[in-house]
């Protein structure tokens, strides 16, 4: 059942996720996969609400309320983001990060 | 006498200043500004006199003081003794003849001479403050102005000079700061800590805090006065200032060092100042014979004066480092001498150059032909700075000399006939450049058409010349005025070497 | 005894006129300077005079001695408690007489300018100077205060340069100016050390406090500066020894005599005043003047004899050689100053046995006389024929009699001749030296052959040898101002030997009793004589012998020919190891390293700040990283470190 | 061992494999898709974990909004068939270590402190509760995050139109 599986256990996946996408931001150059790894990162924060919230305090529902906001907010920032994106490329010709680099000094 | 006035009077002008239109309205009001400011320093000097003479034997006179900023006990606290009535009495010779040859200033004139009297301003502040902050406080106003000062109107590279200036003078006044966060914090009285001179004074600050800030307080103000090996801003430094700005250098602001290395360094901490005199030996020594062979080998005028000033400096630190009441009261006797002489070789350097347009001693030739004023200045300040009797220098280094001789440790004898050979590099060095620049033949025959100096020029080689050979004939007054002063810091020292 | 009041007036005349002059001469009074600098100096002559007659006949003796006077003093810098320098005035035998010579022989070397000088651009200039000097000499022999003493010696350098220097735009007066001064600033390195010791251990500056403690065995200060030494010399012995120094400096003693023969650029009156009879005396002043003291310490005083006696016989050799006829004065004046030294080197303190002392200083006054004589004589050649050089003169006896006639006087007075002034004083002296030193004894006795011997090749060289060549227009003697002062001056040459020094000036202030003692002076007159036959046949007609002898001598002619190469020994030194070795790291050092580490600190704040500022490089990623890592540091940190 | 347990490591192999290839593949086309796939694999974890409603919502507003969003702008700014320029080897590396470092550090904290259910009360999630707790103004009410989290909806629409519209041509 699922007492077989520990609260640790759920905690691994989430934290090697969240490194993953930690991983994928630093790596990627294109801004849409930046984006993508923003995303991969905030569902293993999203994991953690749930995870915690049904296994250490099954009374309240705040982890899945936190889990329900998160997801909404990445949903208008993933929109933003992709805006701010499609600008870029309409005045650089290019999303690659190195050739955004005047937000400097 | 109400001390405040120097420095109140000296604001409002260069204030007036600032709503003045044109070279004529400026230069009139900074003129009479200065004027103002010589005029009372004679009175101060007089009325201190008359002080004395009704017998206020108190150590500082015409005190006043008033609450700046509570919480950290910091108070307006002001008064003089002989040696501050000396030191401002060059700031007032120094400024009006400041003032003087910077007469035709031609770019921002306006600005120039507010920031001459603003420095006086923080120069007068500095010499009759009798408490620490407000110490520190004119210290750094008398620093900014001069960073301006070479930055705008300098020649050569001047960027250069203006930087390594201001950011040395700036290290020494954060070495300064420490030393003087230092004493505060071991000061206790009632619970509060203090920034008062005259209240430190009367406490013993602990030994380990003397030893541990001694060396912050007198590098800091050593590296104002030329301390060896912190002295390499003042060549750059004076050889890119305009003529004014030099003279303000090297004649006052160099001594804000040395009354600080008395002031503040010695006299609070008298057990350090014996512990650290063999290392402040040491460094015034190199810097006086260091200097003086420095000097042999520079081309430039105005480096010429100011490698000068290093090992004639140095003296100073040599007086105060003998630890002996007539070498110390030779170091304020330096210090004023110097601050006059420098002050007026500066000025000829500046009018000769504004004739023939150049500085280097190989260039020139003859003048003494075709501006016999200017070379004559030109040859007296050479004459002091070697020191001739009859002039400032020779009694300074004379009182310096003698001093040093009372310590009878061998090492301190041996620096004091090294420096004393320094008078003969000095004979060297000066002979040399009088010897191409004023004498021998004429070099180029612009120079024939050469002008001699005009009033005003005339005017402040006079006054500082005057002020010279008031000195240099009659020592007396000044020594007698400084001796009260000096006799106080060596109580001090003489209290902590019996505590021990 | 406070009638000496109005000795002040006889320096401060001169100084006033100097003031006047060189504020204002210039512009208002050019032409009339020369009368106002003659005319106030001859008032200072007269009261110095007048001091003179007062002192030695009215006041005269008290209980046999002279007494030492100090109409005024006041303190002019108190340096500590018991040190302090004061301003005053001494009238004492010795300074008495120095104030007669030193008026005298500046008021004809002023009489004398009026003519020479004619015409200068810097007439009121030149008026000027000769007052300062003649103010510092002055101050300078009437000082209480050896660091009175010391200052005035100080202003007479610089006065002796500005005269030296006076004709500034020709290079080579310059350079001897400079050279003057540097050599006598050097020596009195060693006199301001000398000071400092002997004021260490006197707890003094005054003379006559000094001399009373130095010389009283069981004073606290004679101990003291007896037992602490140094390298195995005592504390009193370095002190005389570097005050001696100075002296020697300014004296032109070996091997600090440099100076002088280049100081003949000046113009020649300068040369009599300066060099003949006042500044170049001030050694023998000094060493007189502490003589006391110097008689304690017999070491120091050997080191005068023999740097005395040494110069004496070296000036002379050299003075065989030169061309130049002030050179060749020049030496001569430094091979007289040599005898005048080592005189006082070998006497004692009082009586019978301070015959030295007394010697040294009736040299030192007959001197001033024939050597001003000569330099000034030597001045109206020069006025006649433009140039310095005995190729250029010969036969001038009958275009210039009086020169003649009174150059003969100063040259027979120097070589010791009877009845000349010379005679009597230079007897003395070798008396004194046969009685104590057979060496030196030895050395002044061929000295004073050589003597004659270059005097009259000087002599011979100028007003016989071949027929004028003039050329040009005006060939007479010179202006009546500039015979007057010869003919005074060679009278006096003449007769000064007959005054009774030896009653007036003696190391104890008790009078002496002396003799000519005849046997005694055969021999020296023999050689002198024997000197000026040897000249008369090798100079007086044009010959080729001179030029065989030198010849003969080879390197040693060359050599002496070459002042023996001290010059360029001192140029060696100075301008290879000074300069060189020393000045020049300086500055380097001072440029690349010193400084050098200053413009390293700021370019290391520079680099780190340009490191630091390349962290900011706009690229999102990298920030991001940064980031990370500064949560992780801080997380480690937090988690671990701090507990 | 039980199916739940094993079920767990087929899912969490799942996400994590995918989501190492969402971030390393070279096309972005095909990194998207792994994308989808991974959260897809959330999804699943929660329906494992019980929660079918944030399940649901995890796949209608990942899989079904974003995701799409994201492919549309691949759509927009890249010819899909591309291979994306690779990373700088340097940061790579750099990157991978830190990473590393990170994970094992923090999961080492995680084993350490141990989170053990406090009380084995069996954890029942109804939609219903959902909704009472949303809107209600009580002391667990969620109302304000809720009105704020709708303006931010609307200020993110307007905030895309306003960016991504065309500057007028002068």
């Amino acid at each position: 059942m699922i007492n077989e599986i520990t609260l640790t256990d759920i905690l691994f996946v989430s934290t090697a996720l969240f490194f993953i996408g930690v991983y994928g931001f630093f790596t990627r150059r294109n801004m849409i996969t930046m984006l993508m790894s923003i995303e991969l990162i905030l569902n293993s924060v999203n994991i953690n609400f749930v995870a915690f919230n049904k296994y250490l305090f099954p009374q309240h529902l705040d982890g899945i309320f936190f889990t329900i906001f998160i997801i909404t907010i990445a949903a208008a920032e993933a929109a933003v983001a992709i805006a701010i994106i499609i600008n870029l490329y309409r005045s650089h010709r290019s999303i690659d990060v190195e050739d955004a680099s005047e937000l400097k000094y | 006498m109400n001390l405040s006035l120097l420095i109140i009077l000296p604001f409002i002008t260069a204030i007036v200043i600032l709503f003045c239109n044109g070279l004529k309205q400026v230069r009139t009001v900074a003129l009479i500004g200065s004027a103002v400011q010589l005029i009372m320093a004679i009175m101060l000097l007089i009325q201190y006199w008359n002080e004395r003479a009704i017998g206020n034997i108190s150590q500082m006179v015409f005190e006043y003081s008033c609450v700046w900023f509570a919480p950290l006990n910091i108070n307006f606290h002001i008064g003089v003794d002989g040696i501050s009535v000396a030191m401002i009495l060059l700031t007032a010779f120094v400024v009006i003849a400041g003032v003087l040859v910077s007469w035709t200033m031609e770019t921002l004139n306006k600005e120039f001479f507010f920031l001459l009297i603003f420095l006086s301003m923080g120069a007068y502040g500095f010499f009759i403050s009798l408490d620490l902050f407000t110490l520190f406080f004119f210290l750094e106003v008398a620093v900014i102005p001069k960073f301006l000062l070479i930055g705008i109107w300098g020649s050569g590279k001047k960027e250069y000079s203006a930087m390594k200036l201001a950011l040395m003078l700036m290290g020494g006044s954060a070495l300064v700061f420490v030393g003087l966060s230092g004493l505060y914090f071991n000061t206790n009285i009632n619970g509060t800590h203090s920034f008062d001179v005259m209240q430190i004074s009367k406490m013993h600050i602990p030994l380990e805090a003397q030893l541990l800030f001694f060396p912050f307080a007198f590098v800091g103000f050593g590296i104002f006065t030329a301390l060896f090996p912190f002295h390499t801003w003042v060549p750059d430094g004076h050889s890119s200032a305009p003529t004014a700005a030099s003279m303000f250098l090297a004649g006052i602001s160099m001594k804000l060092g040395g009354y600080g290395c008395l002031r503040v360094a010695t006299y609070l901490m008298p057990d350090a100042a014996h512990a650290y005199s063999w290392v402040i030996i040491l460094l015034a020594t190199i810097a006086i014979i260091y200097g003086a062979f420095a000097t042999m080998m520079q081309t430039d005028l105005k480096y010429i004066n100011a490698y000068s000033s290093v090992s004639h400096c140095g003296f100073v630190l040599l007086g105060i480092g003998m630890l002996t009441q007539t070498s110390i009261t030779g170091a304020v006797l330096q210090m004023v001498s110097h601050g006059l002489m420098t002050a007026l070789f500066f000025a000829a350097i500046g009018m000769i150059y504004s004739r023939t347009h150049t500085r280097m001693v190989e260039q020139l030739g003859g003048l003494l032909k075709v501006i016999p004023f200017i070379s004559s200045v030109f040859v007296i300040a050479g004459l002091c700075s070697l020191g001739l009797p009859g002039f400032s220098g020779f009694v300074a280094e004379m009182t310096v000399f003698m001093g040093s001789w009372q310590n009878p440790d061998t090492m301190y004898r041996t620096a004091t006939i090294l420096a004393c050979a320094s008078i003969v590099v000095t004979a060297v060095y000066i002979l040399r450049a009088a010897g191409k620049t004023v004498m021998g033949p004429i070099t180029d025959e612009h120079y024939f058409h050469l002008t001699d100096a005009t009033w005003n020029e005339k005017l402040a080689a006079i006054i500082l010349i005057t002020g010279i050979v008031a000195i240099g004939v009659a020592p007396f007054w000044l020594n007698d005025l400084v001796t009260p002063g000096t006799e106080q810091i060596m109580q001090q020292l003489a209290q902590a070497i019996s505590l021990k | 005894m406070n009638n000496y009041s109005y000795i002040s007036l006889i320096p401060l005349l001169p100084i006033a006129t100097f003031l006047l002059l060189g504020l204002f001469g210039r512009k208002y009074f050019s032409s009339l300077s020369g009368i106002i600098g003659t005319l106030s100096l001859s008032v200072s002559a007269f009261l110095s005079i007048l001091t003179a007659y007062k002192y030695f006949f009215v006041d005269g003796k008290v209980n046999g001695v002279f007494q030492q006077i100090i109409p005024l003093k006041y303190t002019w810098l108190q340096f500590s408690p018991t040190i302090s320098i004061d301003m005053g005035i001494v009238v004492d035998p010795l300074s008495v007489m120095m104030l007669v010579v030193i008026t005298f022989v500046s008021l004809m070397v002023h009489v004398f300018s009026l003519g020479y000088m004619k015409g200068e651009e810097r007439f009121a200039t030149y008026y000027a100077f000769l007052s300062l000097f003649t103010f510092s000499m002055l101050g300078l022999v009437l000082s209480t205060n050896i660091f009175q003493m010391y200052m005035f010696w100080e202003l007479v350098g610089v006065s002796s340069f500005l005269l030296i220097g006076y004709y500034f735009d020709k290079p080579s007066a310059v350079a001897a100016a400079k050279k003057a001064f540097i050599v006598t600033r050097f020596a009195d390195l060693g006199f301001l050390i000398g000071i400092l010791i002997l004021a260490f251990h006197a707890e003094t500056l005054d003379f006559q406090t000094l001399i009373a403690r130095l010389t009283d065995p069981q004073s606290s200060q004679i101990l003291s500066s007896v037992t602490s030494s140094l390298f195995g010399v005592s504390a009193l012995t370095w002190g005389l020894t570097l005050v001696f120094m100075g002296g020697a400096g300014k004296s032109a003693m070996f091997p600090l005599h440099i100076w002088l023969p280049d100081a003949m650029e000046g113009p020649t009156p300068v040369s009599a005043l300066i060099h003949a009879a006042t500044m170049v005396v001030a050694g023998v002043y000094l060493v007189a003047r502490l003589f006391p003291v110097y008689c304690f310490d017999v070491s120091a005083l050997q080191v005068v004899t023999y740097v005395g006696a040494f110069s004496a016989l070296l000036a002379a050799v050299i003075a065989c050689t030169q061309t130049d006829i002030k050179r060749v004065l020049a030496y001569s004046t430094m091979s007289q100053i040599g005898y005048m030294m080592f005189s006082l080197g070998v006497s004692k303190y009082g009586g019978e046995e301070g015959l030295g002392y007394m010697a040294s200083l009736f040299h030192l006054f007959t001197h001033a006389f024939f050597k001003s004589l000569l330099f000034l004589g030597a001045g109206s050649v020069i006025h006649m024929v433009h140039s310095n050089e005995m190729k250029d003169m010969g036969g001038l006896r009958k275009h210039m009699p009086i020169t003649h006639i009174t150059f003969l006087i100063a040259c027979l007075a120097i070589a010791g001749i009877p009845p000349f002034a010379g005679f009597f004083s230079k007897e003395e002296i070798l008396l004194a030296a046969f009685h104590s030193n057979k060496l030196v004894f030895f050395v002044a006795l061929f000295t004073s052959g050589l003597t004659a011997f270059y005097m009259f090749r000087l002599y011979y060289s100028i007003f016989w040898k071949k027929a004028a060549h003039l050329h040009g227009e005006h060939h007479d003697e010179g202006t009546f101002t500039m015979k007057i002062p010869l003919v005074i001056l060679g009278a006096c040459a003449l007769l000064v030997g007959f005054v009774p020094i030896s009653q007036f000036i003696t190391s104890d202030g008790i009078g002496l009793e002396t003799h000519i003692d005849v046997i005694f002076s055969i021999t020296p007159v023999a050689l002198a004589i024997a000197g000026i036959l040897l000249a008369t046949s090798l100079y007086k007609n044009e010959n080729d012998r001179p030029i065989k002898i030198s010849l003969a001598f080879g390197k040693f002619y060359e050599a002496a020919h070459k002042k023996f190469y001290i010059d360029e020994v001192y140029l060696f030194i100075i301008q290879k190891i000074i300069f060189n070795l020393i000045g020049r790291p300086a500055a380097w050092i001072d440029k690349n390293i010193v400084d050098g580490l200053m413009n390293l600190l700021a370019f290391i704040t520079a680099e780190f700040s340009e490191f630091f500022k390349g962290l900011q490089s706009g690229k999102v990623q990298s920030y991001a990283l940064y980031f990370f890592a500064g949560i992780f540091g801080l997380a480690v940190l937090f988690i671990y470190l701090v507990k | 061992m039980g199916a739940s347990k094993i079920i767990f490591y087929i899912i969490s192999t799942f996400i994590l494999g995918t989501g190492i290839l969402a971030v390393t593949a070279t096309k972005i086309f095909r990194a998207a898709i792994w994308l989808l796939f991974s959260l897809i694999g959330i999804a699943a974890l929660y329906f494992w974990m019980q929660l079918e409603f944030i399940a649901a919502v995890q796949i209608i507003v990942y899989v079904g909004g974003i995701v799409v969003l994201i492919i549309f702008s691949i759509f927009l700014t890249q010819k899909s068939g591309d291979e994306m320029p690779k990373p700088l080897q340097q940061r790579k590396l750099f990157s991978l270590f830190a990473v590393f470092f990170a994970f094992a550090f923090t999961y080492l904290l995680i084993h350490q402190y141990g989170f053990y259910s406090s009380n084995p009360q069996p954890f029942e999630l109804k939609i219903s509760d959902i909704g009472m707790q949303m809107l209600s103004t009580t002391e667990h009410g969620f109302i304000l995050p809720f009105e704020v989290v709708s303006m931010l909806l609307l200020a993110a629409m307007i905030g895309c139109i306003v960016i991504a519209m065309k500057a007028k041509t002068e």
